[in-house]
């Protein structure tokens, strides 16, 4: 599809294994949303318009399969706007609030900024050529000057990064992903934002192949933070949804960490471990797409069966829900890192990925990996804080309100399926890591086409001559090749090589681990049926001699995040206010109220001051608006005579 | 070497691990005691303990569903399968070798505690829910430490398979003696303490609720369900020690060849070397006392910063 | 002695007296003075016309000349005081935003502005009288001060006319033959112009109750 | 010929205003006078792109590319305004001498606008010019209340201060040719000249006109009266003014462009860029505070000024096809908003954005259509002004000028934020159940919709006639 533009030339949409990669993983998220939606939305039929919801959702899963398949500057604009217009409208679908509209809105206002910075990325990538066509921009990359480079980086990487959430434009990420329906939360988490990765890439990898150091930098730093902050602000939230959105800035920040891990090596001119770098962050946002969509679906079934998102009045909805509650919790084990779900594969290979600084790279790169590395663990322990809080407040223990004690079903099967395809595929896309790959390898576009295949699945039958005999002698005992015949000359083994005296670097089999798991549980079962009283009885809890336990007295979600709020006051620096009109009752002081909010990190740093000096100088221009004529006419007069002096020669 | 031989070898690990576990635990148990001037109980008491705790039946609370059934599984579960990827008993890669290198394990491990923290919470006891916050506080404080001793071993080895990093400790032997090895070793002996639960972090013999950690998590547990969390975290505690003993520490004494002789001798040198272990983790278990809750912070930090310094030194030695 | 020699040295007196004109628009506090400063003004531009008309003949100059006789000095007038409200030129004084002394200075440091501004045009190229450009910029710049100073609204329209006699008093001498149909369309404009003011004077007298339309602010962008 | 009778159509249904009790035809006849005008002026279009130019009276009334895409918008802004008038101004119930007079004045400045593109004589062109003003003060107070009548007057006095600044710039210019020695004083003959002539004079030409029509044309900080005229004029007025009158005049500031450019020291370019950039950013700003919608789109116009001042500045080919396409676009976008405020004020009675909400509920259609507007102008694809801006911004950054890339992207990012947070707070949010609302004229809405239909067109398909009229206007304008 083509049509021609003045000055901006022809445009038209070309499909490449890059994009078809992207589309397809939003396809796999999308379908599955869309059955649950039809569950879903039948809480707002009575208000809104079903139709125009549908419209939206078609238009912007369209948009994003354009933005995927766009070769040139012009049709990728188009799309990209459509794109971020129709998901503003599906988050802003509950029109009659002004909470979700406005949420909509700082979206909208801030992606478009983005949107303009990336926009001027590609103009500056154009310069040379005078042409708006990816093919030929890629052609005559090298023609850009550094300093040209150097903004088309930043803009890129800033202007694309809003979309993907990270530090410091991602203000609008927690209030937006909140606040749609829960449906097009999964597709503003699982989709949208891989389309930010998506931009960095298309400009810094496809486009502009960088061979600075600064992508790459840039992105481990930036990814790394966005990752902590994201995970930091997730811990503490009460709110469902919103601690989902904080998770995604976390998610797409290791992402982003793994994709500059790749550069950087890129621009070391190692290109097995940049496909590594690449092929870590691409698999882990494939995988962060479908156990988010599975978790804000989940998020979302919670919400409508109990009226409520604070995890503080919830609880014990596992008995209600068991589906939902079963399948959310394959989204939280995957989410955190445990194995052999996809998030655990994904995250280790990417922290594999940092490790490999110590093969090469200059001391600076290697200090920055090893703190990038540590602060990514943290991130990923702290995720399983998170999510193991999420999981237990919402689903386990005691109902901590009336409107969760009386949630009797499940939303409905159709919901249900949904949840489950997306588990599933949480579940494949870990257990079968071989598979992801290859899949993944083959998306990487230009010199790393293919090579993440050759760094992780060496075709150890066919060609093995820098391993010492002994060693591939031990390992084709090892059946670590059992598979090999699913993917010809692969193995069910993620295997990096390296040299005589350290044969494998690293390696991992989620296959063979999940395998192992099965047998285990297995055996320790049979032993324990076989060996142990089986008789159970059940009980009410103890609880120091208190009887009945209230709901209101047990742990809260508040209560189990506090050591990361106190450990980390630092970062949250909450604004405490007091409530000094405490009541007296008989001389006592009976109550004192106390608030602490924590302000997210990238409001206080880049959104609030940003916001404010806007305003102060819009105040100021609209004190010139006094409404009084000789005024107006002074200003006139001045410009007449400043314009007089300044030109006339 | 056929694949028979090293799955059996693997599963010859795995009994190691799982049957000497309640043992390593009872010494432990007996010595402390006897630092502190009592008899202690015997060496075998925990086998006593897991028989009678299986002959008991099941009492479980009313908000319970199946993830309390099915934590203590997963705690067992947990170490087993480390078990299967590091080397146990021999210097050669078996079955399971390239399943999962160290950094696999780390995340392996945190399967148990994971449905643990679940199924505290699951229970109702708002004590459970105190404990797996706990928990969870000490788990992220310990994980970047984690990552710090792998890159720094990943510096020294260029690897993350622990029969490939056993070897380079030895291989040429100034690695041994270098900073990086011996500042490693105190980052991962801190951990050890951290993860396992033990003084000065975490006082497993405590019977206050408010000032329990790891074992407030288990109180609502009996029966079946109870013996095997006790039996999972001392398989846990003796995984971490064959880590610390065979990959980083002492890499000596493990079987060359799949022979039994090989084998037998391997097992007792082994179970030497992690008694001497024990050893030393008791002597200084017993000479501090319990840091406050958000003291462990700054116990882990110290850690972090001894593993940080190992990577350096690991980095800056040629 | 020829008369012709005397042309330039006219020119140059109706020039001052133009100038001065311009400052009187400033000073003076009665409506009906400003409308006879601005008669006195328009009838200075067409004796310039006139004069500088005379020598070389140029019949565009004369038509300039009786255009603004006829439209400024007699038909502008009679619009005004035909159609805007008898009342506001019985007023003693009107108000003005800034004080006459200050008024004077800004207005003579324009036409300080005025007079290099122009003297620079002056000596780029040949024209017919010197002193016109320089007088007209100077005036046109007051003028514009006249629109800042006063508040009601014939004073204020009778600013902006007396813009566009400073700038036709430069254009008589540096376009003396700019096509005809200008100076007949502007011949045009002027009254319409002045017939427009005298309508929405008319219209905010009814609906304000004064034509002091300095004092409407209610149109702003700024709350307070 | 034909271009005589396009422009002067309109005049005859003025005459039968002046008829008394000609108010319930007047409507009809207007519309219809203007729609006749409008089809000529198509036609005269096709004949332009084919011919190159039409000729009514060689180097005084004639039409080249740029000046028919200029007419082209005025002409169909105005035939949309005519229409929307007769429901609109019928829904007001003003006197029947109000009716007439409004038709009337309606028709001579619709004249007065297409004037000001078929003259290439500078001073007929300002006199085209400053009748647009006289012609439209009277509009502007149609109203007749004292907000009306203050913004006529403060229309009347900014804008008639430039026109006299104008006119000695006009003169100047004519007098720095006839210095010279050119006789040929049209846009052509002047730039033709322009390297003979003195450059003193044609910097104060410059100086004068650049202020004097900037006045007229909003440029910051010439532009305070815009926001007031805007705001108070009637709908279709608004539309007008906004879309098409302030373009025309920077039609003309824009065709004497290429004599400035002739005389280096004179840095047009460069002026251009900084009162362009200036009136761009204050409007982007002033748009992130104001509080009354049809405020909101008066300040859009400043900005979108500045922006075509800013493609000005950009001497290349590529700037010109922007300038010339971003003026057509922005006319149709801001009639439409233009005309959506409108049926806002008709529906709910005010403009003040603080006291709509929720305005989908009650009336979707004008809902629906000022968000679309408002996307429409704020730059969002897929509609006519993005693809015109992204075209600009794109001509920028390959003539090496990336700082005007880099202001244009970022204020008109500004800009779009704010007018979608007081837009969607009017359109979007619960409704306020309390206020009155009024029907919509049948005419209105459908102009109202109709409107929309060039706006996305445009946005992503250019017609082949009109990409060629966009550059053959692009090389009039940098080489005429």
């Amino acid at each position: 599809m083509t049509w021609s533009l003045p000055v901006l030339g022809t445009a038209h949409f070309v499909p490449t294994p890059f994009g078809v990669f992207f589309s397809s993983l939003a396809l796999i998220v999308a379908v599955p949303t869309a059955l649950y939606s039809i569950a879903y939305l039948r809480r707002y039929a009575h208000e809104y318009s079903i139709g125009w919801f549908a419209f939206g959702y078609v238009l912007l899963l369209v948009a994003i399969v354009a933005v995927f398949c766009a070769a040139d500057v012009v049709s990728f604009m188009i799309a990209w706007e459509v794109m971020t217009l129709a998901s503003c409208a599906l988050v802003a679908f509950e029109w009659r609030e002004s909470r979700k509209v406005r949420a909509a809105l700082l979206m909208l206002a801030m992606s478009e900024l983005g949107a303009l910075a990336a926009l001027l990325a590609f103009l500056l990538a154009a310069s040379p050529t005078h042409s708006l066509a990816f093919s030929t921009i890629a052609a005559h990359a090298a023609a850009l000057s550094s300093t040209t480079r150097t903004w088309i980086v930043l803009l890129s990487f800033f202007g694309f990064g809003v979309k993907a959430g990270i530090l410091p434009f991602n203000a609008w990420l927690p209030r937006a992903h909140p606040e749609a329906p829960a449906n097009v939360s999964a597709l503003l988490s699982g989709i949208i934002l891989n389309l930010g990765v998506y931009g960095m890439l298309l400009v810094n990898l496809v486009l502009v192949p960088q061979d600075a150091t600064l992508f790459g930098i840039l992105a481990v730093t930036v990814g790394t933070l966005s990752a902590i902050t994201g995970i930091l602000y997730a811990t503490i939230d009460d709110d469902l949804k919103r601690m989902l959105a904080f998770s995604s800035i976390e998610n797409i920040g290791i992402v982003v960490a793994a994709l500059g891990a790749g550069a950087t090596f890129l621009s070391l001119h190692r290109l097995d471990l940049a496909a590594l770098g690449f092929g870590a962050g691409l698999w882990h946002m494939g995988n962060h797409s479908f156990y988010k969509a599975l978790l804000f679906l989940g998020a979302g079934a919670v919400d409508a069966a109990a009226a409520t998102r604070r995890m503080n009045l919830l609880g014990g909805l596992a008995k209600a829900m068991p589906v939902t509650a079963a399948c959310f919790l394959i989204g939280a084990l995957a989410i955190a890192a445990i194995p052999p779900l996809n998030g655990f594969a994904s995250e280790w290979l990417t922290l594999e990925t940092l490790l490999r600084s110590a093969e090469v790279g200059p001391l600076a790169v290697k200090l920055g990996f090893v703190l990038a590395g540590a602060l990514l663990a943290l991130t990923a322990a702290l995720a399983v804080t998170c999510f193991v809080k999420s999981y237990a407040m919402t689903f386990l223990g005691a109902p901590r309100s009336e409107a969760a004690q009386e949630v009797r079903r499940e939303l409905s099967a159709a919901a249900g399926i949904g949840m489950a395809l997306l588990a599933a595929a949480c579940v494949l896309s870990g257990v079968f890591p071989a598979y992801m790959v290859q899949l993944v390898g083959s998306a990487l576009p230009g010199v790393l086409h293919g090579r993440l295949a050759q760094a992780l699945l060496p075709p150890f039958l066919s060609t093995h001559s820098n391993l010492p005999a002994s060693f591939l002698r031990d390992f084709h005992s090892l059946g670590a090749t059992i598979g090999a015949g699913l993917i010809p000359g692969r193995s069910l083994v993620l295997l990096h090589r390296g040299g005589t005296a350290n044969p494998v670097v690293f390696a991992m089999s989620s296959t063979y681990l999940a395998c192992f798991l099965l047998v285990l549980l297995v055996l320790i079962y049979v032993a324990v049926r076989l060996f142990a009283q089986r008789h159970a009885v059940r009980e009410h809890v103890w609880a120091g001699g208190l009887h009945p336990l209230l709901p209101e007295m047990t742990y809260t979600a508040t209560g189990f995040s506090n050591p990361v709020r106190v450990i980390f006051q630092a970062v949250f620096n909450p604004r405490t206010t007091e409530n000094t009109r405490e009541a007296v009752h008989e001389n006592f002081r009976i109550a004192i109220t106390r608030r602490r909010e924590e302000v997210f990190v990238a409001d206080r740093l880049a959104t609030t001051p940003l916001a404010v000096a806007t305003r102060a100088t819009a105040g100021f221009l609209a004190r010139m608006h006094h409404g009084r004529l000789e005024g107006y006419v002074l200003y006139a007069l001045c410009a007449l005579l400043i314009a007089l002096l300044a030109i006339v020669r | 070497m056929s694949i028979a031989t090293t799955f059996g070898l693997n599963l010859l690990q795995l009994a190691f691990v799982v049957g000497l576990a309640p043992l390593f635990s009872g010494i432990a148990g007996r010595w402390r005691e006897n630092i502190q001037g009592k008899r202690g109980p015997s060496i075998w008491q925990p086998y006593r303990d897991l028989r009678k705790l299986f002959a008991k039946e099941d009492r479980r609370s009313e908000s319970a569903t199946w993830i309390a059934r099915f934590a203590p599984y997963a705690v067992c579960l947990s170490p087993m399968l480390v078990t299967l990827l590091i080397p146990v008993l021999t210097d050669f890669p078996l079955f399971g070798a390239f399943a999962g290198d160290m950094l696999a394990a780390g995340f392996i491990l945190g399967i148990g505690g994971f449905f643990l923290t679940l199924a505290a919470v699951d229970t109702g006891v708002p004590y459970g829910a105190m404990g797996a916050s706990r928990t969870r506080m000490v788990g992220f404080l310990a994980e970047p430490v984690l990552i710090v001793i792998l890159f720094a071993v990943s510096f020294v080895a260029n690897s993350t398979i622990p029969y490939i990093v056993q070897q380079q400790w030895v291989h040429p032997p100034a690695h041994f003696f270098s900073p990086a090895h011996v500042l490693v070793l105190v980052a991962f002996f801190m951990l050890i303490i951290a993860e396992t639960g033990r003084l000065p972090v975490d006082n497993p013999l405590g019977h206050f609720e408010l000032a329990m950690i790891e074992e407030s998590r288990v109180l609502d547990f009996s029966g079946r369900s109870f013996a095997l969390l006790k039996w999972g975290s001392a398989m846990k505690m003796v995984v971490l020690a064959v880590v610390f003993v065979n990959v980083l520490f002492a890499p000596w004494g493990l079987a060359t060849t799949p022979v039994l002789q090989a084998l037998a001798q391997a097992i007792i040198a082994v179970f030497i070397k992690i008694v001497v272990l024990l050893a030393v983790l008791v002597v200084v278990e017993t000479s501090f006392s319990k840091l406050r809750l958000f003291r462990i912070a700054e116990y882990l930090g110290g850690a972090f910063v001894v593993a940080v310094t190992a990577m350096i030194a690991a980095v800056l030695s040629p | 002695m020829n008369a012709q020699a005397f042309i330039p040295e006219i020119n140059a007196l109706i020039c001052g007296f133009f100038v001065l004109s311009a400052f009187a628009m400033v000073v003076v506090r009665q409506i009906g003075a400003c409308l006879g400063v601005f008669i006195a003004q328009s009838l200075l531009l067409a004796l310039s016309a006139f004069v500088l008309g005379a020598s070389p003949f140029s019949w565009h100059l004369y038509a300039v000349g009786i255009v603004t006789l006829l439209s400024k000095v007699i038909v502008i007038p009679w619009l005004l005081r035909r159609f805007v409200p008898g009342e506001i030129y019985t007023l003693r004084e009107i108000s003005q935003s800034i004080d006459v002394p200050t008024a004077l200075l800004i207005a003579l440091a324009l036409a300080l502005v005025g007079f290099v501004l122009g003297t620079r045009l002056v000596t780029a190229a040949p024209l017919l009288a010197t002193q016109n450009v320089i007088v007209g910029l100077a005036s046109l710049l007051i003028g514009a001060l006249v629109l800042a100073v006063r508040r009601e609204a014939v004073p204020q329209m009778l600013g902006i006319l007396a813009m566009e006699n400073a700038a036709f008093l430069a254009g008589i001498a540096i376009a003396p033959d700019f096509p005809l149909i200008a100076e007949l369309a502007i011949a045009f404009d002027v009254p319409l112009l002045a017939f427009i003011v005298a309508i929405l004077t008319r219209a905010v007298y009814r609906r304000v109750g004064s034509t002091a339309v300095g004092e409407l602010a209610a149109l702003r962008e700024h709350p307070q | 010929m034909i271009l005589f009778v396009a422009v002067l159509l309109p005049v005859l249904a003025a005459l039968w205003c002046a008829f008394p009790r000609s108010e319930r035809g007047a409507p009809v006849v207007t519309a219809s006078f203007i729609a006749a005008s409008f089809l000529l002026t198509i036609w005269i279009a096709a004949c332009t792109a084919a011919r190159g130019q039409v000729v009514a009276v060689g180097d005084w009334v004639q039409v080249d590319a740029f000046a028919v895409v200029l007419m082209l918008a005025i002409a169909t802004v105005s035939f949309g305004a005519a229409v929307y008038s007769t429901g609109y101004i019928a829904h007001l119930n003003p006197p029947p001498q109000r009716v007439r007079l409004y038709y009337a004045n309606f028709s001579l400045f619709i004249v007065s606008m297409l004037a000001i593109s078929v003259c290439v004589e500078p001073g007929l062109a300002w006199i085209a010019v400053e009748l647009t003003t006289l012609l439209s003060v009277l509009l502007v107070s149609f109203a007749d209340t004292p907000e009306a009548l203050e913004a006529a007057w403060k229309y009347m006095v900014i804008t008639l201060l430039g026109a006299t600044v104008a006119v000695l710039g006009v003169l100047v210019l004519f007098w720095a040719q006839h210095a010279a020695g050119g006789t040929t004083f049209t846009y052509a003959g002047l730039a033709a000249d322009a390297h003979r002539m003195n450059p003193v004079l044609v910097s104060a030409a410059f100086a004068l006109l650049l202020i004097g029509f900037g006045a007229k044309i909003g440029l910051f900080p010439m532009h305070t009266w815009l926001p007031d005229a805007h705001s108070q004029a009637p709908a279709p007025v608004c539309a007008i003014l906004s879309g098409v009158e302030t373009s025309a005049v920077l039609y003309v500031l824009i065709r004497l462009a290429a004599t400035f450019r002739a005389i280096p020291a004179v840095h047009a370019d460069l002026w251009f860029a900084i009162f362009g950039a200036a009136s761009l950013v204050a409007a982007a700003l002033l748009i992130v505070q104001t509080h009354d919608l049809k405020r909101l789109f008066a300040f859009s116009t400043v900005e979108h000024m500045g922006i075509m001042l800013l493609a000005a500045s950009i001497t290349t080919a590529a700037g010109g096809i922007g300038l010339v396409w971003q003026m057509l676009s922005h006319a149709l976008a801001k009639s439409l908003c233009f005309f959506a405020a409108g049926g806002v004020a008709l529906v709910a009675g005010t403009t003040e954005i603080a006291k709509l909400r929720g305005l989908q509920a009650r009336a979707p259609l004008v809902g629906t259509m000022l968000l679309i507007g408002a996307l429409a102008i704020a730059g969002a694809p897929p509609f006519a002004v993005f693809l015109s801006e992204l075209a600009i911004a794109l001509a920028a950054v390959y003539a090496g000028h990336v700082w005007i890339a880099v202001v244009l992207l970022l204020f008109v990012g500004i800009a779009f934020a704010g007018m979608m947070g007081k837009v969607t707070s009017v359109v979007l949010g619960r409704e306020d159940v309390h206020r009155e609302i009024g029907r919509l004229p049948r005419s209105t809405a459908v102009v109202l919709v109709c409107a929309a239909v060039p706006v996305l067109v445009l946005g992503f398909w250019i017609p082949g006639g009109l990409a060629h009229l966009f550059s053959t206007a692009a090389t009039e304008m940098v080489a005429p």
